[in-house]
């Protein structure tokens, strides 16, 4: 078909949007989210885009609400007709769309969530990236049980679908070794006191701790635990794998916590240094959050689909593009997989430990290889 | 018969006896002065009528049946009150305070409202009708859609005057309803009260410091000082006891001008 | 000593003062006498600076003061005892008392002015430490007024101070303004009670629908057909 | 075991009863809920923190020089945006400090970013241990400060002529004006102590919330439950119920279930409201017929 | 037909329009009209999306009238009412969704539930007042949005819940449009059921209960009857709203429904006009639509939405209701200002 045809893709442009909470209580994940797609973005299309298009990039601000989410779905694909919605952001508004971007045939590449119905089933339109939270939970629950050779696990769980879905992975895995929580404490995501949480914890000697929240409440509570003297290994979600933002809110405490990754962190990593690099050429001299480096693997992605694509371009053939994605290594983006019926982004992650209080040369150490979920049957 | 009896009516504040054992009846049909010093009880004795104040001993009987109902209730009866601070309500119109003096003649509930069928449409026709009347009668009809804040207060008094009337009640009681009027306002609003009485055959207990309007008015006065009883009597009466001249009108009581 | 001049007053769009001027000599005691909503409270609502006359001027001892903030307007010395009591409900009654003197400077004389208005309302001594939302009408008015005493004003507006009085309070507080004026304050008087007003006053002036209609020596006044017929409600 | 949750609910209590503070002042005088409240704290606790990382001030004087342009920004708004509609209905007083919140929240992250950052504490050092209870230094300075602050402008208020005049501009402006007292003045004298009170809740605070837009979210709608809870008209209130709030809260936590806290301590606090509906320590308020 | 016949007649149909559009019957079915026409212009217009803000503003005109009922006529503020949005809305996705009630049957229930449930929180509410009950409805607000998520076998917890598509006879509302004319019938029903109440004898006891509760009870107002009632109305509108909400987004979670949702719900009867259906109906409006239009400023869009708030809040304090007769005001003055430069004048000449 005629390059006018497709929605969104002109001669020399290609038009994606995404919605992502630019004001509301997940406004610290969105902006970020935003800057790191724009860097990669700017950088690519620097160098002369995809196929000799560039790519423009529309942000709706939704307000972490899923009713807006909507609208502004249904804003860029009808008003600004966009070619595929990238990065969008936020358990609600991605899942309450998912019937809308089905029926309107748009593809959706990396959603700002580890929710798991995003990849199960697969969905035609639908490329999940992160990890979602029931994978990662079980991953983390294996590792303690069998690299760490941990007993009495805790789970200390925010109450959003970060925490609930985490919390049942944790417990699925668990489950496996005919094991359960030795204790599961919650809190709100905008919590300021951990005490008597902490305090439960202490009662019930946890070997280890997985606390699955955002990163606010995450670094609260290890440094709340540090003064009562609950002393466990401590584990947390990828979200919180922030080598910057994590030593900065925790100091001293958390040293010693380990969190699974899926992408390369920085200061651990050489490709990591081309990602910093990157990012700095738009926002200079500052340090990249690892919401940033979320982003930019959406953007990186879906880059590299729509390169494979080719010039002639549809949103079909972006699907089909997409679909051939096979162990694919970005700069960021690593092992991504797709195939028709295989949408989950990752199953295997690697572990890092904190080892400073700040972050500098070797303030994180990855501590394993990939690990990938065993399930048994 | 008397219409309201009050027995042995006693009302504490912390410390302070507001009411005293308090005992006094009126008459049905007679025009009643409540008069006293100032904080001598006397609004506190309506206050324990309209069952705001539940007292600390005594009853309280209207047409022979002892009042001990919630003081929404009190209207039912058949007794109507103003305030001594004009209470209206601010944010409604003059008519629609009259009208809420005809909220107890009223039935149509939220949901007969919402629905605003043609028997709640003839139940408020009806109640307009009434509430206009009783407007024409005081001669305030023309405020009537205006706000009831910002209204002169010798107006606001008038409305609080029908509001109370509007919904026939057979005991009226009125405090301080002359004051902050003017000398002239205040002979019409004396006539007004007089002919309700005489018209519409209410019962009037009065609270009222203008004397000459209390003496002119009144069929009988009870005298209150510290919560209690002091005198009692008819105007003449109780003009000329020294107690209530020691208390209430000063010495020079006789000269006061009567109208 | 206090100068209405051609004072236009509306509120929003309603005009409640037409062209009112008004003369206050010094040591004198003036009675505003008027039916309701002619605007006697307004007027001095226009002298306390909490209303703005749109046109006009209002001065105090040659002074503008028109347009001047209320609580600069107190502290030169001209205070009101508003109408409708307006105590302050949860304070004390002491405390009530002394807001009073808020504006003044000579805090050494606060004690001997609280003797001075216990004096006049002993009452409030013995319910000194009572909320004054809790008190009686007409003590509340008591209060309101030694509120006012307490500022030591050169001027006092007084806006219907017999309201809800007991005869013998009533009488006691005419007294007092007589008693006040003697020690040299001056007194604009707002009442509803024509005859106690023209009976304390020297001069009145009469309001109608927000225009002076009649003014003059009490004296005459008093005798006029007029006034006896609208505000003393004697007929013919 | 419950030793200790209460002594931890003391210790998140008091951040509570910090906050409620200034929120206490302001309604005292002007009747309304300083919905921003928090937002003009968080936005003097970012003035600190720059003038602590930036200017590179010591930790003092970077306090002292956020607590002064506290003053000021809590005196400009009053003027700015509550003074012309002062005369308005109470509550759209309130939605404008609402607006307020917005505009703060959004263009504090506009500035300094949405991105957590950490606070230094004031003081540091090891927890204090008394008899296997654990409070840190921090807390017991966050306890002294909002004990001495709440008492200092309890006996303001009730005895001296300014705080008398407060009072009074709270019952009734327009007879407080004809009193002489500078209504205007102690209307704007009000939002400046209480952006102060906020900025020393900010300062206060951050070490444990960590300073972004969001920080006083939550501990505002806390210190608002706390200040009703101890009866709102009270400034002692606000301690007593900031205090009691935290303690229930972990008491809660620890004993019935940490997933439904929030619900339990405000059916609990509901529950005390309606044997005492002024709160507390609050009085119910007086009016006569 | 000649052309002096025609002429003569045009004036007198533009005359006859005209007062017939401006008698009171004559709005109502003009303003029907437009109202019926307006999401098919829209689209026309290629502006399809915009259908369903629209919709999604009905759902936030009913709940402001609610509250407004609450609030703004009976004086009970109430800062939790996305809780009973939530009650309504989940009410209504479980019976349709699990217990397989069509739609008729399942948004009155979820309603009545609510009202049911603003019923009982009257209760306490009753010896409460000003802040005082608003904590307590804060407090309502917090433990409906907890108790949904931790329900997760009932309601999907944080993961949220799918909701079917609303259907009547056979007739699905799949589409925006086609949800526009419900919601539309939905409002209207809801906008006459509001403007009888409050015309007549309960709508004058609600107000009497704000405006004074001692004169009230004096009048035969039984205080603990109209108070409760007027939550349970209230809820009622806010039960029907959060029906309509659910199935127009076909998904809902805790998210949903939270604390900012009750404020900005609020704000929005504030904005419009404090005790006054058309100002339920234009604060609910600006404050719906107000977010997207700022919702593509980079970095700005709360600075932007609270900075629109303030100027209305700061120029029309008593709501965007007020600003015909605002607009009177300020030209009668400037007549009356130039009237008096007029007089003034003549008196120097
Ligand atoms: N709620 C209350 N709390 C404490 N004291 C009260 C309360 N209500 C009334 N009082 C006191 O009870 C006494 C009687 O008051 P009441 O209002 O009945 O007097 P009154 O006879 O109506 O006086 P007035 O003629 O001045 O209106 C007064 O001393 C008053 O201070
Ligand atoms: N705040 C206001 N807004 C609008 N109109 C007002 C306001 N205050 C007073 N008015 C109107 O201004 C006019 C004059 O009122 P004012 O209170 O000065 O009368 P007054 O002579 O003191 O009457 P009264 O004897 O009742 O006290 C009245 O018609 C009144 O309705
Ligand atoms: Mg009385
Ligand atoms: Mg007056």
């Amino acid at each position: 078909p005629a390059a006018g045809q497709v929605p969104g893709v002109t001669a020399d442009q290609v038009l994606i949007g995404a919605f992502q909470d630019q004001s509301g209580p997940a406004a610290v994940v969105g902006i970020n989210m935003r800057k790191g797609m724009e860097a990669y973005l700017n950088w690519l299309n620097a160098q002369g885009g995809v196929n000799g298009r560039k790519i423009k990039l529309i942000v709706e601000d939704d307000g972490f609400q899923a009713s807006r989410s909507i609208a502004a779905v249904k804003k860029l694909v009808e008003q600004d007709r966009v070619f595929a919605l990238v990065g969008t952001l936020g358990t609600p508004g991605v899942v309450a769309t998912i019937d809308y971007i089905m029926e309107k045939q748009v593809p959706s590449v990396y959603q700002g969530t580890g929710v798991s119905i995003l990849a199960f089933p697969a969905k035609k339109y639908f490329f999940p990236v992160q990890p979602n939270y029931i994978s990662e939970g079980r991953i983390i629950a294996q590792y303690v049980v069998e690299n760490l050779k941990m007993k009495r696990v805790a789970v200390a769980c925010e109450q959003t679908d970060i925490g609930s879905e985490g919390l049942r992975g944790v417990k699925e895995q668990l489950a496996q070794y005919k094991m359960e929580p030795v204790a599961v404490v919650n809190f709100g995501a905008a919590d300021v006191d951990f005490s008597s949480q902490v305090l439960k914890l202490i009662q019930v000697k946890p070997d280890a701790v997985v606390i699955y929240s955002t990163i606010k409440p995450c670094a609260g509570f290890l440094k709340q635990a540090a003064t009562m003297g609950l002393t466990a290994q401590f584990l947390t979600t990828y979200v919180n794998a922030d080598p910057v933002q994590m030593p900065n809110l925790a100091g001293e405490a958390c040293i010693g916590l380990i969190a699974p990754g899926w992408v390369p962190v920085l200061g651990t990593d050489p490709d990591s240094q081309k990602y910093l690099e990157i990012y700095q050429k738009s926002f200079p001299n500052e340090m990249p959050s690892a919401f940033a480096a979320a982003g930019f693997i959406a953007a990186e992605v879906f880059s590299e689909g729509l390169k494979r694509a080719g010039r002639d371009v549809t949103r079909d053939k972006l699907v089909t593009a997409l679909e051939t994605l096979d162990d694919w290594h970005g700069v960021m983006a690593k092992g991504i997989t797709y195939t028709p019926e295989w949408r989950s982004g990752k199953t295997s992650m690697y572990f890092m430990r904190f080892e400073k209080a700040k972050f500098e040369e070797g303030s994180v150490k990855v501590i394993s290889d990939w690990v990938k979920l065993k399930i048994r049957r | 018969m008397a219409l309201l009896e009050i027995q042995g009516v006693t009302v504490r504040f912390g410390g302070l006896v507001a009411v005293n054992d308090l005992g006094f009846a009126v008459e049905d049909g007679a025009i009643h002065g409540l008069i006293g010093p100032n904080g001598a009880g006397k609004s506190t004795v309506f206050n324990c009528i309209s069952r705001f104040i539940r007292p600390d001993a005594g009853v309280i009987r209207f047409s022979g049946k002892e009042l001990a109902c919630e003081p929404h209730e009190v209207i039912l009866r058949g007794i109507a009150r103003t305030f001594q601070n004009v209470e209206l309500f601010r944010g409604q119109t003059v008519i629609d305070n009259v009208l809420l003096g005809l909220h107890a003649a009223g039935t149509v509930d939220i949901l007969r409202g919402a629905l605003r069928g043609r028997g709640a449409r003839a139940e408020e026709a009806r109640l307009r009708t009434r509430a206009a009347e009783v407007l024409d009668t005081l001669g305030i009809t023309g405020y009537a859609p205006g706000l009831a804040c910002g209204l002169p207060y010798g107006v606001q008094k008038l409305v609080e005057l029908a509001r109370a009337l509007v919904s026939r009640p057979r005991l009226l009681l009125l405090d301080e309803p002359v004051a902050g009027m003017n000398s002239a306002e205040r002979v019409d609003l004396a006539k007004t009260i007089r002919r309700i009485r005489d018209e519409l055959g209410v019962t009037v207990l009065l609270v009222e410091h203008d004397m000459s309007i209390v003496m002119g008015l009144c069929d009988m006065i009870t005298v209150m000082n510290f919560g209690s009883k002091i005198a009692e009597g008819t105007p003449h009466e109780v003009q000329h006891d020294p107690r209530v001249i020691e208390a209430y009108l000063g010495e020079d009581a006789e000269n006061a001008p009567a109208c | 000593m206090l100068r209405l001049v051609d004072v236009d007053v509306y509120y929003g769009m309603v005009l409640a003062l037409q062209q009112v001027s008004i003369e206050v000599p010094e040591g004198e005691i003036v009675a505003l006498l008027g039916a309701n909503g002619a605007g006697k409270t307004t007027t001095l609502r226009a002298i306390s600076g909490v209303v703005r006359p749109r046109s006009g001027r209002i001065e105090f001892v040659g002074e503008r003061i028109d347009g001047s903030a209320p609580e600069r307007i107190v502290s030169m010395g001209i205070v009101q005892a508003p109408e409708g009591r307006q105590v302050f409900p949860e304070l004390s009654v002491k405390e009530n008392l002394l807001i009073g003197t808020y504006a003044r400077r000579d805090r050494r004389a606060v004690p001997g002015d609280f003797d001075r208005v216990y004096a006049h309302f002993p009452v409030l001594r013995e319910r000194e430490g009572q909320a004054a939302g809790t008190l009686s009408g007409g003590e509340q008015q008591m209060l309101a007024i030694g509120r006012a005493l307490m500022a030591r004003p050169k001027v006092l507006l007084l806006d219907e101070p017999s309201l809800g009085l007991a005869p013998l309070v009533t009488r006691q507080i005419f007294d007092i303004i007589r008693a006040l004026n003697a020690e040299g304050t001056t007194i604009l008087l707002v009442e509803q009670n024509a005859r106690l007003a023209l009976g304390v006053s020297t001069r009145a002036y009469i309001l109608e629908a927000g225009r002076i209609v009649l003014s003059g020596p009490s004296e005459g006044l008093l005798k006029s057909e007029e006034v006896r017929r609208s505000y003393l409600g004697t007929g013919a | 075991m419950l030793a200790q949750q209460i002594v931890s609910g003391l210790a998140a209590g008091c951040l509570y009863a910090l906050a409620a503070l200034g929120l206490v002042l302001i309604y005292r005088t002007m009747d309304i809920v300083n919905f921003a409240h928090g937002e003009m704290a968080m936005v003097s606790t970012f003035v600190a923190h720059t003038l602590l990382a930036r200017v590179g001030l010591p930790y003092v004087a970077a306090a002292v020089g956020a607590l002064a342009f506290s003053a000021l920004f809590g005196m400009l708004v009053e003027r700015v945006f509550l003074r012309p509609i002062q005369n308005g209905p109470l509550i759209s007083m309130m939605i404008m400090t609402l607006g307020l919140f917005m505009v703060f929240n959004g263009a504090a992250g506009w500035i300094w970013g949405f991105d957590p950052v950490s606070f230094p504490y004031a003081v540091r050092g090891r927890p204090v241990v008394v008899s296997g209870l654990i409070m840190t230094r921090d807390s017991l300075l966050v306890l002294g400060v909002t004990l001495v602050m709440a008492l200092g402008l309890y006996l303001v208020l009730r005895l001296t002529l300014a705080g008398i005049a407060i009072r009074a501009t709270s019952q009734n402006a327009g007879a407080a004006r004809l009193m002489g007292v500078p209504v205007p003045r102690v209307y704007s004298l009000t939002w400046g102590i209480s952006s102060v009170l906020g900025a020393v809740a900010g300062i206060l605070i951050a070490p444990t919330t960590f300073l972004s837009p969001n920080m006083m979210a939550e501990v505002q709608i806390k210190a608002f439950t706390a200040a009703v809870l101890g009866g709102f008209s009270s400034l002692p209130g606000a301690v007593v119920g900031g205090l009691l709030l935290g303690v229930l809260e972990n008491i809660v936590a620890g004993y019935i279930s940490t997933q439904l806290k929030s619900t339990f301590a405000f059916a609990l606090i509901v529950a005390v409201l309606c044997i005492r509906p002024s709160g507390i320590l609050g009085t119910p308020p007086r009016r006569k017929v | 037909m000649n052309a002096s016949n025609n002429d003569a007649a045009s004036p007198t149909i533009i005359r006859r329009a005209v007062s017939a559009i401006s008698s009171p019957g004559g709005r109502l079915a003009s303003g029907g009209i437009v109202l019926v026409l307006l999401p098919l212009v829209t689209v026309a217009l290629d502006r399809a999306y915009v259908v369903y803000l629209y919709d999604l503003v009905m759902v936030y005109v009913i709940v402001a009238l609610g509250l407004n009922i609450l609030t703004g006529f009976t004086g009970q503020i109430s800062i939790g009412h996305a809780g009973f949005m939530a009650i309504g809305a989940y009410a209504s996705a479980i019976l349709t969704g699990r217990l397989g009630l069509p739609f008729v049957m399942a948004m009155p229930l979820a309603a009545l539930l609510t009202a049911a449930i603003g019923f009982c929180l009257g209760i306490p509410a009753l010896r409460l007042h000003g802040h005082y009950l608003a904590i307590a409805t804060l407090g309502f607000g917090v433990a409906v949005s907890q108790l949904s998520a931790v329900w997760e076998g009932f309601t999907g917890g944080y993961q949220g819940m799918k909701v079917p598509v609303a259907s009547i006879l056979g007739l699905g509302f799949n589409s925006d449009l086609r949800y526009y004319y419900l919601a539309l019938a939905v409002t209207w029903l809801m906008l006459a059921a509001a403007r009888n109440i409050l015309r007549t004898r309960p709508g004058r006891a609600l107000m009497a209960v704000r405006d004074s509760e001692v004169a009230a009870q004096a009048m035969g107002v039984n205080l603990a009857k109209y108070k409760t009632a007027s939550f349970a109305a209230s809820a009622f509108y806010a039960g029907i709203a959060g029906s309509l909400y659910a199935h127009l987004v076909k998904f809902i979670s805790p998210f949903d429904f939270n604390l900012g949702v009750s404020l900005t719900l609020l704000a929005s009867i504030v904005v419009g006009g404090l005790g006054s259906v058309t100002g339920s109906v234009l604060g609910a409006v600006f404050m719906t639509l107000l977010p997207h239009v700022f919702s593509r400023v980079k970095n700005l869009p709360l600075v932007l939405t609270g900075v629109s708030l303030i100027v209305v809040v700061l120029f029309l304090p008593h709501g965007l209701v007020s600003l015909p007769w605002r607009l009177k005001q300020a030209a009668a003055r400037m007549r009356t200002r130039m009237g008096m430069r007029g007089a003034t004048r003549r008196g120097t000449a």
